[in-house]
């Protein structure tokens, strides 16, 4: 019988599930554990769980560090936008160690991040980073969308032996949805078909999953079946999924919170090019931020960011194409 | 530059008068997360505690100093000149912000008045003040930069490096290490290893061997004077110096963070929240500096009770008229966005 | 009457004449102007250029707080990969902070270095991090494939009043090309057909715009007349030309040194798969790194990066589908 | 751990010969260019000069201990036991590379033989020996960790904020900053703010309130005995200290940096190239801490000179035999390169 459980709680039980089942895993990050009092800490002791100082390539590189030697570090950054100034931990060492070691080493550790915190959180704390962390060989990227996802993808990355950045975005941390009983684990690259439809694939990530099913909710009333699917995880990439939802649709429109020339839609869109064109009967569609950074006030937010009925917009143009000569 | 005993009397008020300024300014940001919930976005951080700090520091300036604070920067423009209600405007997501609302509580700027930016990512600022102390050697301009940063801050890469190459430069730039006590929800015991061993955090100096003075920040006539020297010091071409002002927080690090529509309101202070430690807040409040200041300008008869009243009377309108002019302005249109992306 | 310039020398020639142009532009990094010997240090002293420690965070975000009291720094940082340990300063500060302060300050400053060292370098210094630098919006990001790019497009860069990435190729360095005479500027977000084609069109940048006019001459032979654009600037994308060579060849096949979602070439396809679409005629086609770190010997990092020979197999390709059904 | 005065002659005989090692491989590496053109890729850097401080710190170490190096990597693996000609082939690109060809000489790792990687990213591993040091505290297994890092070095971020977080967590590591003079082709005292100041780098080991201790990097013993005490404190889990390991790298930074095909070797060192400065070059030469320990253990009667001898010409019959196996190893398929991106 699935739980009902808040995204934020799901990611919180998998972590501790985890740390229960494999006293390697160990947790540490920036204002977290600051007393005995800290449930993970009265769990799992001082050792294991940490509070560290403003110091992300420090906090990183011991975790590559640690990975190394035998432990499972899992490090909790807050935000994504905290990792650039540590970057070249995410993006040159943790993916790149074993391989140049030729197979010796793994490096099996997990970077958590929130992103997307689209509530005036401004220029540098709402962004989508994602884009820089796709096609790092070595490198996995996690995005859940929903409490059964965040809950079973945090699991597949602690116990994954290779370095994995999972990202849970901000504006879905409150949302309650079912988590399968059970020790579930949700597997990397493989998407989910999160609403079967037939006339259009949209294909989204995390917040903007929710609303591209809000949006095909929309859509439905005006008698369009969209087919709403989601990676689960950008890297690796599940194009077969999506080309085969295309196959079906014949269209094929993508959202992304990000913008555009950053965003993971513009990389789906560039392999369907490739490998799902001859399904093509429009051209792709891609629904983006707009190429501005995230403005504080709310009138111009909400402008700059992909909307619901931006997406129903979308989907309306490239179902238009039917009839015309495309 | 004069020591603190030679300030005028007009000077003392003045600087009597900012910390009010600050304080008030800040309350009334606190109150409107209660009176007008929403108004307000994000994640904002209050200057209450600093006042002496900031006025002791900016009261050394001249003209064409430039300041270069972090997220936590809504009191050193107050000080700068820039106008209040703009200031509030822009935190209130409003057109007439002083940032026209793309910027918010964290970014507030105004190069006009000597702020070119403040940016959110800790540690970065103190590179970018470092930078505009180049171009001031570079110009040969004579400006000081005033970097204002938190002592969470100084455990961040972007501080060591640009302290030692600030020194290997001679830049004229003050590093003004705000020590509060707390990083965000962290005492700093638990992350800084100078503060363990018992050391000021101004020995971090050492590793740039440049000067490291530790200050107490509840005294703006303290800060005064440590502050000017590092200031003649740089003026003079003979490099950065750090500054650790120790004073205390005394509002929590920001409102709680939530995911709208769920409201948010600044909490009890994390001495209380985190760590149960009502007397260390209850001491940090008898050591208010603002009521620290008042007695001892009573005391030395610079001004009056009656004078100190009225001034503080003074301040409560301003910012009474301040909320208003922010809460009238309107909101930008959303089309505004794609201005400023390109110069 | 163009000089002939080595690719090197004419980014170093440039960057005098900008130096002597403008006083404000200055210009430091690393193992640079050690000696009063130096050429920059003699023409133009000791406080317009300078060595720096290995500090990235401190020299970059020292060009962006100097960029904004009105000089124009030029960052030397010899490897691209070193951004990684600065790279908030390139993605979340120079480009963010005039659209934070509403338009107040600008920030005019170019981070030049080379990248993609195919020669032994391995894996942590032979990558191509452009795709992390796209999508930014207020950055720029320039990638010459010639001399008078080269020459150009740095003159371009130190005149822009926005960050400027300039990245040159390092297996470039040593070419001789003819650069034309005078104060030639190149603008950014302008393609340039680097050779006229009917039947195909290759989209290249850097290096893989020389393997790429290679290819096309060995294709040309086959009777393949082939199109080679250069974006020549990733961030502004000139989208417009490339679907205008489709438009013409109705055929595209994509160049990369990147792996292929670290690639520009990627993004492209993604774009023409929403503005070209009407106009292919064959799926695209991406020949890009394999999904691997670069390794250290010769046989295997030949084996992972693009080539003539895999170029002209994928040209091939992409006409094979004329007859048969796409 | 016993002091210098107390090793015994065949362990100071194995510390003579394992410079010579370190020293006739790095030579041979050197010639490589020369006699094959095009064997050795990329950027390649020697340990010369280095010896008696690399062997006077991996002396003192408890068979477990691990041991972290930056990109200039060749000499720690030799000491520790790693195939000398494993360590050429992976130099020569070839598949029985200690790396399998994968790394080559920037990036030598042995776990096997504790030393798990290396990193060509300035100040990188300096964390990663700090995050083994974590492991080997959480776990209990009494190791202390060896981070090896250069005076250049000690001005990335990274250097900073792990030393810091390595003193919070009392983490058993032993950070050694070789000085050697040199960051590239930089004099020490044109970046670091300490140097300039005429102050040893030791002295930033204040900013962390760790003990911090310069020692002449051309002795090995005074080396073994500061490490020794460096190691025994992080074992007896008091935390880590700095080691200000001084002396002079005795070749250029690396082979000169061309684009293939063009030839590239290894040049004149910068003292000379760069700077026109001979006398330092010899008064380097004249202070080669090989010669200096050759004279010291038959002037103290460890050795005959007939005895070092016998070391010298056994070490040059191993290399000869070492390059002769990485030139006989075949190159990698080209396929192999898609293996070892996951685990
Ligand atoms: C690189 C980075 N890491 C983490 C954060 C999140 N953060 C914002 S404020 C803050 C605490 C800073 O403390 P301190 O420097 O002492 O300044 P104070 O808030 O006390 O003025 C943290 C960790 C950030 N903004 N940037
Ligand atoms: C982040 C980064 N910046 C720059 C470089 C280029 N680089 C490689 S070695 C080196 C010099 C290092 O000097 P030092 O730390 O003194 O070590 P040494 O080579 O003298 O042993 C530099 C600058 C790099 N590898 N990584
Ligand atoms: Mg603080
Ligand atoms: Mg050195």
């Amino acid at each position: 019988m699935p739980r009902e459980m808040m995204f934020a709680e799901a990611i919180a039980v998998a972590i501790t599930e985890e740390m229960q089942r494999d006293s390697n895993v160990v947790f540490y990050g920036q204002n977290m554990a600051m007393t005995d009092r800290d449930p993970f800490v009265r769990k799992f002791g001082k050792d294991r769980v940490r509070i560290t100082p403003i110091s992300e390539t420090a906090e990183l590189g011991i975790a590559v560090g640690a990975a190394m030697q035998g432990l499972r570090p899992v490090v909790e950054l807050y935000m994504a936008e905290f990792m650039l100034v540590a970057f070249d931990e995410v993006i040159n060492e943790a993916p790149r160690l074993r391989y140049m070691s030729g197979g010796q080493v793994k490096v099996p550790c997990v970077f958590k991040a929130g992103f997307g915190f689209a509530a005036g959180w401004a220029g540098q704390h709402s962004n989508c980073t994602y884009h820089t962390m796709m096609g790092i060989p070595g490198l996995r990227v996690a995005l859940p969308s929903c409490s059964a996802d965040a809950y079973g993808l945090i699991k597949s990355a602690i116990r994954d032996d290779n370095p994995v950045v999972y990202l849970h975005h901000y504006m879905l941390m409150l949302d309650k949805s079912p988590v399968p009983d059970g020790d579930y684990l949700v597997p990397f690259g493989v998407a989910d078909v999160k609403r079967p439809g037939t006339d259009v694939t949209i294909v989204a990530t995390a917040w903007m999953v929710k609303k591209s099913l809000a949006a095909a909710e929309m859509l439905a009333k005006d008698g369009i079946s969209a087919e709403v699917v989601d990676p689960r995880t950008v890297a690796p990439l599940d194009v077969d999924t999506i080309v085969k939802s295309v196959k079906k649709t014949g269209r094929l429109v993508l959202v992304d919170q990000a913008p555009r020339h950053a965003s993971a839609a513009v990389v789906i869109a560039g392999e369907v090019a490739e490998h799902g064109f001859k399904y093509l009967k429009a051209p792709v569609k891609m629904v983006t931020a707009l190429d501005t950074s995230v403005p504080y006030s709310e009138t111009m937010e909400r402008y700059v960011l992909p909307s619901e009925e931006k997406i129903v917009a979308a989907v309306k143009s490239v179902m238009a194409m039917q009839a015309a000569t495309v | 530059m004069p020591t603190s005993s030679q300030l005028s009397k007009e000077r003392l008020i003045w600087m009597y008068t900012q910390m009010c300024r600050i304080r008030e300014f800040e309350e009334r940001v606190k109150r409107t997360f209660v009176e007008h919930p929403g108004v307000i976005r994000g994640h904002a951080h209050l200057g209450d505690g600093a006042e002496a700090s900031i006025v002791g520091c900016l009261a050394t300036r001249h003209e064409e100093d430039l300041v270069m604070p972090s997220y936590r920067c809504h009191g050193y423009p107050l000080v700068l000149g820039t106008s209040a209600g703009k200031l509030m405007a822009e935190i209130y997501q409003r057109s007439d912000g002083v940032c026209k609302g793309f910027g918010g509580s964290m970014h507030l700027a105004d190069p006009a008045h000597h702020m070119p930016t403040a940016s959110g990512i800790i540690g970065q600022g103190i590179a970018h003040a470092a930078g505009a102390a180049y171009a001031a050697q570079v110009k040969k301009t004579g400006q000081v930069i005033y970097s204002f940063f938190g002592d969470g801050s100084s455990k961040q890469g972007a501080f060591f490096e640009t302290l030692n190459m600030a020194a290997v430069w001679k830049l004229p730039v003050v590093f003004i290490l705000e020590n509060n006590g707390y990083q965000a929800y962290t005492k700093i015991d638990l992350e800084d290893a100078n503060a363990m061993a018992g050391d000021p955090l101004s020995q971090k100096a050492k590793a740039f061997s440049i000067p490291g003075i530790t200050v107490d920040g509840t005294d703006p006539l303290a800060v005064y004077d440590v502050v000017s020297t590092a200031a003649d010091r740089a003026r003079a071409g003979q490099g950065p110096s750090l500054i650790e002002s120790k004073f205390y927080r005394m509002s929590p690090h920001g409102n709680a963070i939530t995911v709208p529509p769920v409201p948010t309101q600044f909490q009890e202070h994390e001495a209380i929240e985190v760590y149960g430690n009502k007397a260390e807040f209850a001491a940090a409040q008898a050591n208010d500096p603002i009521k620290k200041f008042r007695a001892k300008l009573i005391g030395n008869g610079t001004f009056t009770d009656a004078d100190a009243k009225k001034i503080e009377d003074g301040v409560k309108a301003e910012m009474e008229e301040v909320v208003k002019f922010a809460l009238a302005s309107p909101l930008p249109a959303g089309e505004e966005a794609v201005k400023y992306v390109y110069a």
